[in-house]
């Protein structure tokens, strides 16, 4: 008998936890899907975003802290004359490498260099992935007196 | 009862060096003085085991040993000389140093004695030298693959 | 000739092509026609069942799921399922090595068969159907064991361990649950004193409550409990969550079908929704009074009696709100354990199935 | 010793405990992963079984070995850092806490009050985070797939919250040796309260979706049971340790970083069904300790000291004077601990890093036996591993 109301409880939790179930679930048919549609709604980025790098050349003076400190080695500088007057030719982050930790931006003596809002690169080879900053046609490279379209936020320390 | 207090009393002759922070004892002796931790002191964990290479004579085994209540760890030392790093293993007790043992072996070259699978763990097995070891060489090439920039 | 009985159309296009070539129709021609009419058929009926029931599981199961499903391809995404079968046509056909080439080739075409040769017998309206076998629904019922064949088939040729033991737990789990099911399909055969799913069908003309589910409130007791076994027994044989162990992808990563790809996973992909459909509409024609609607309009001296449309619409209704509760369900419940499946066959469904037989057979000699 | 494929395997336990011996046949061994979507990234399980009884289950890593400890003791103090969030990407805060606690107990460094509370805060997030991930993951290998997605959706808000401090969704690089980078603003604190009312809003949903299915009791209530003495043996900690019964926090027992001043509760299996230690009981007690992390979160914002957020002793070119130090810290998977040995160099001397998962998926060898597959997966999903730490 014992056995016998076990087995009714059973079948009987087995049934009703289902339409609990799907008390919840089936609702969520009528309600609005909480996804966006990615290329074209793209979600609020923050201004402490570490994506790509954003790049102001004309402040950049070539001392090479941050291709220093960065722990994989991925930023190559090249730079002509030595000093405050120190011009930049090349300025290469390969992002095949790149981890992303913002260690590059926090010893620039002249904060010429920032972790911008893009969070997508994308190439056929490795050697697409690899971006010279000095080319003043790379859209995140401003030269002087160029703005910054958007807000970059600054570290606690520095 | 401390650790130092515990191992002074039941091994005095395997005990190297005590202060509050760690027990060194003798490399034969590390069954027993970690048997002691467990019955006098309450180690009911291992928690961690760490080697550690110190150059150019001797390796340490560092054993990082749980109480539970009141919550504290306990550490036990052992120093081996380099030249053939060799301890007992502590696997037969506390299932947690078969695979901790095995890393130590791996990473580092600390050969346990008695361990019941003493193959790397990480690495593959075809992997030469131990990575952790100060003076470890980083290999050429490995199956074809060039490994150095 | 047995050919052209059964489907007089193709015995028309047999006479026709036969003519044409200026030759007495054979059996020959028959089996062409007989082809023909199979080819057509597989074009109108296979591709939108197939591709409609896929697009309506991801899309259900998206917005179940608080995500859009398929968007992109086609308004609403309508045109998904297509570009997905027109992407596996294109992909590579992989015979790896050690499988066995014959048996691996020829199980997508068994289990695709298989599954849809279950619409032979649907009756999707007055005088629609392909055949109304006096043993339709035992035709359907075998039809459901002939898949088993090709999916041990598949598990067994793949030479891959997790195929045959997705293919072990198809044959001990659908073997087993074709005997609730059978069980509960003889309920409203029973009632109706036919094995025929148009007399089943025709038995439950008029009001709703001439419908065996609540057959005049007292084939209730014995009907509903039977409904529900026929389903929970369904899902099971279809290979539907919760009873997906076949190809559990947490377990067995994909179970039988581990190893196919191209258009022969397509083979194994599409069937799972000929299989739901056809398992829901013999269901509504079972209990749900099939082509006939709730106000008894199709019934004989109503305002719509034969009218094929009218009971294709009701048909369609009932067919598809089965279905759709298949997916839903899918999306909300866990996989059960394989040997919970078998404690749920055999000491849970077999037990009401007979209980249901015998209250049946009970209510039919009261009655 | 068999060899099997190129993997040596122990003798176990030719019979399983469970079947009766008198029918006998082959047995098949079957190579679970590195690509099988259960084991949750790259962990090989060599499996023997008896057609669907496990007979061993022998786990193989290091498919993510990256030598971690290496890295570190070959990198500067400030450019290791970033490498420890790598090991546990989904608590990758948590792992962050348990080097730099080690390093600052060696080195003596003191942390401003305001920058412990934000440790506290958005390593509480983390988890919270990452038991959502866990919940769901086990679900989803149970076969449920909604609830699954139910709990992302409240995993990407709470990524949200961690970005906009961090700058980072997965990876964040946010605490330092005597702090942490970035504060906090009172917009994002009014926002991570109303995340965790979110949160705590949707726990019904989860229990009565998932936790108390019927369908989900039968599969885990009893199911791959890890009791007291082999979670303590094997050095399980975390949920795993908890849902055995054993009341072991490190954040209550030995509290760091200010979790002294919250006042919480900690979860003790057995909840309120299945034994003690089953898969159910685990997969429960992620739950509950959500539920007690959104206190914590709650508590800190409100309590949450002013002054600043970081020593202005530590400089980039830090270095920790010669010393040692032990310190564990309660990660989302157990318990994370680095043992730091400096010797006053610009690089650690070494530091030894503790995965909780290495030291849990060691259990899985002795606790699978006898299990079927459908439990073995049980098992797998209720311990929860991360590889990114388990081979660090």
């Amino acid at each position: 008998m014992k056995a016998l109301a076990l087995w009714v409880n059973r079948v009987w939790m087995g049934l009703k936890t289902t339409w609990i179930g799907l008390t919840i679930t089936v609702p969520y048919i009528f309600r609005r899907p909480y996804t966006l549609q990615y290329p074209e709604e793209v979600p609020e980025i923050p201004p402490t975003e570490r994506g790509l790098h954003v790049f102001e050349i004309d402040k950049c003076i070539a001392c090479d802290q941050c291709a220093k400190i960065c722990p994989v080695d991925c930023i190559t500088i090249e730079a002509e004359g030595k000093g405050k007057t120190a011009r930049i030719r090349t300025f290469e982050i390969d992002y095949s490498k790149c981890l992303f930790c913002a260690l590059c931006c926090e010893p620039c003596p002249t904060e010429c260099i920032h972790m911008g809002p893009q969070f997508d690169l994308v190439g056929y080879t490795r050697d697409e992935v690899i971006i010279d900053y000095a080319d003043r046609e790379n859209p995140r490279c401003f030269s002087e007196g160029e703005k910054i379209p958007y807000e970059i936020a600054p570290f606690a320390r520095k | 009862m401390t650790p130092a207090e515990a191992l002074r009393s039941a091994l005095p002759d395997a005990v190297e060096e005590a202060t509050d922070a760690f027990v060194r004892v003798k490399a034969e002796k590390v069954v027993e003085a970690a048997r002691v931790l467990r019955e006098k002191c309450g180690a009911e964990m291992l928690h961690q085991i760490s080697g550690v290479d110190r150059p150019p004579d001797k390796m340490e085994v560092v054993y990082h040993f749980a109480r539970l209540k009141p919550a504290a760890f306990l550490c036990l030392k052992v120093s081996v000389p380099r030249s053939n790093p060799v301890v007992p293993t502590l696997a037969n007790e506390w299932a947690s140093a078969n695979w901790g043992e095995r890393e130590t072996w791996d990473l580092l070259g600390i050969r346990f004695s008695g361990h019941p699978h003493p193959y790397r763990i990480l690495l593959p097995e075809d992997w030469e030298g131990h990575p952790l070891r100060k003076d470890y060489a980083y290999p050429v090439e490995y199956h074809g693959v060039d490994c150095v920039e | 000739m047995i050919l052209a009985e059964a489907t007089p159309l193709s015995h028309h296009l047999a006479t026709w092509l036969a003519g044409l070539l200026g030759m007495q129709p054979n059996w020959l021609f028959s089996a062409v026609g007989a082809l023909l009419v199979a080819t057509v058929i597989l074009l109108i009926v296979v591709t939108p069942v197939g591709l409609g029931g896929v697009y309506l599981e991801r899309k259900l199961a998206g917005r179940m799921q608080n995500r859009r499903g398929p968007n992109r391809v086609g308004p609403y995404g309508l045109l998904q399922a297509v570009a997905d079968g027109v992407k596996l046509l294109a992909k590579e056909d992989i015979l790896q090595r050690g499988a066995d080439s014959p048996l691996f080739r020829f199980a997508p075409y068994l289990v695709f068969l298989a599954a849809f040769a279950g619409f032979v017998v649907l009756p999707f309206a007055p005088g629609v159907i392909a055949a109304d076998l006096d043993v339709g629904l035992f035709y359907f019922l075998a039809l459901i064991a002939l898949e088993t064949v090709g999916i041990v088939m598949a598990g067994w040729s793949s030479n891959n361990k997790w195929s045959l033991l997705g293919a072990m737990r198809e044959v001990a789990q659908v073997v087993s649950y074709e005997l609730p099911l059978g069980l509960a399909a003889m309920c409203p055969a029973l009632a109706a004193g036919s094995l025929s799913l148009v007399a089943i069908t025709d038995y439950q003309a008029g009001p709703i409550w001439n419908w065996l589910l609540i057959r005049h409130g007292y084939w209730a007791i014995a009907m509903v409990p039977a409904f529900l076994l026929f389903y929970t027994a369904g899902l099971a044989a279809a290979k539907r969550a919760p009873f997906d162990l076949p190809e559990a992808e947490s377990e067995l990563t994909a179970g039988f079908h581990t190893e196919y790809s191209g258009m022969r996973f397509g083979m194994f992909f599409l069937p799972e929704y000929a299989m739901m459909l056809s398992l829901s509409a013999v269901a509504s024609a079972l209990f749900l009074g099939g082509y006939h609607d709730p106000l008894g309009l199709s019934a004989p001296g109503g305002a719509f009696e034969g009218a094929w449309w009218w009971g294709f619409l009701w048909f369609f209704l009932k067919t598809t709100f089965l279905f759709l509760s298949q997916i839903v369900l899918r999306w909300t419940l866990p996989r059960i354990r394989i040997d919970q499946v078998m404690y749920l066959c055999y000491k849970v469904l077999l037990p009401i199935g007979m209980g249901c037989l015998v209250l049946s057979a009970a209510l039919r000699l009261l009655g | 010793m068999t060899t099997i494929q190129g993997v040596r395997l122990d003798e176990g336990e030719r019979a399983a405990p469970t079947l009766p011996r008198d029918i006998l046949t082959e047995e098949l061994v079957f190579n679970m992963g590195p690509q099988h979507p259960s084991t949750h990234g790259v962990l090989r399980v060599v499996l023997r079984t008896d057609g669907e009884v496990v007979r061993e289950a022998q786990p193989l890593i290091g498919n993510l070995h990256r030598c971690c400890e290496k890295i570190l003791e070959s990198l500067t103090y400030v450019q290791g850092l970033p490498y420890v969030d790598r090991m546990d990407y989904l608590g990758a805060l948590n792992m962050e806490m348990g080097l730099v606690l080690s390093v600052e107990k060696a080195a003596a460094v003191e942390v401003p009050k305001r920058a412990q509370y934000l440790r506290v805060i958005l390593c509480e997030i983390n988890r919270v985070i990452s038991h959502l991930f866990a919940a769901g993951q086990f679900g989803l290998d149970m076969g449920a797939f909604t609830p699954f997605l139910y709990m992302f959706r409240e995993r990407e808000e709470g990524l949200t919250l961690l970005n906009e401090v961090t700058g980072g969704r997965l990876l964040y690089h946010y605490i330092r040796y005597g702090g942490v980078t970035r504060d906090v603003s009172d917009d994002w604190k009014r926002k991570c309260i109303a995340w965790c009312d979110q949160v705590a809003a949707h726990m019904d949903e989860y229990n009565n979706l998932l936790t108390y299915n019927h369908i989900f009791l039968n599969r885990t209530v009893g199911v791959a049971i890890i009791d007291r003495e082999t979670a303590l043996r094997y050095g399980a900690t975390g949920p795993i340790l908890r849902a055995a019964g054993v009341p072991r926090d490190l954040r209550k027992d030995m509290p760091y970083s200010c979790y002294e001043d919250f006042d919480f509760k900690v979860p003790v299996g057995p909840h309120d069904k299945g034994v003690v230690g089953d898969s159910w009981n685990r997969h429960r007690q992620r739950l509950l300790e959500i539920e007690e992390s959104l206190k914590i979160i709650r508590q800190a914002i409100t309590k949450l000291p002013a002054g600043d957020v970081s020593n202005p002793k530590v400089t980039r070119g830090w270095k920790a004077p010669e010393g040692e130090a032990y310190v564990a810290s309660e990660a989302p998977r157990g318990e994370i601990s680095c043992y730091f040995v400096s010797d006053g160099g610009k690089a650690p001397y070494r530091a030894r890093m503790r995965g909780p998962s290495f030291y849990n998926i060691s259990l899985l060898s002795e606790t699978s036996r006898g299990l079927l597959i459908g439990d073995l997966i049980a098992l797998m999903g209720s311990i929860d591993i991360t590889l990114g730490e388990c081979d660090r």
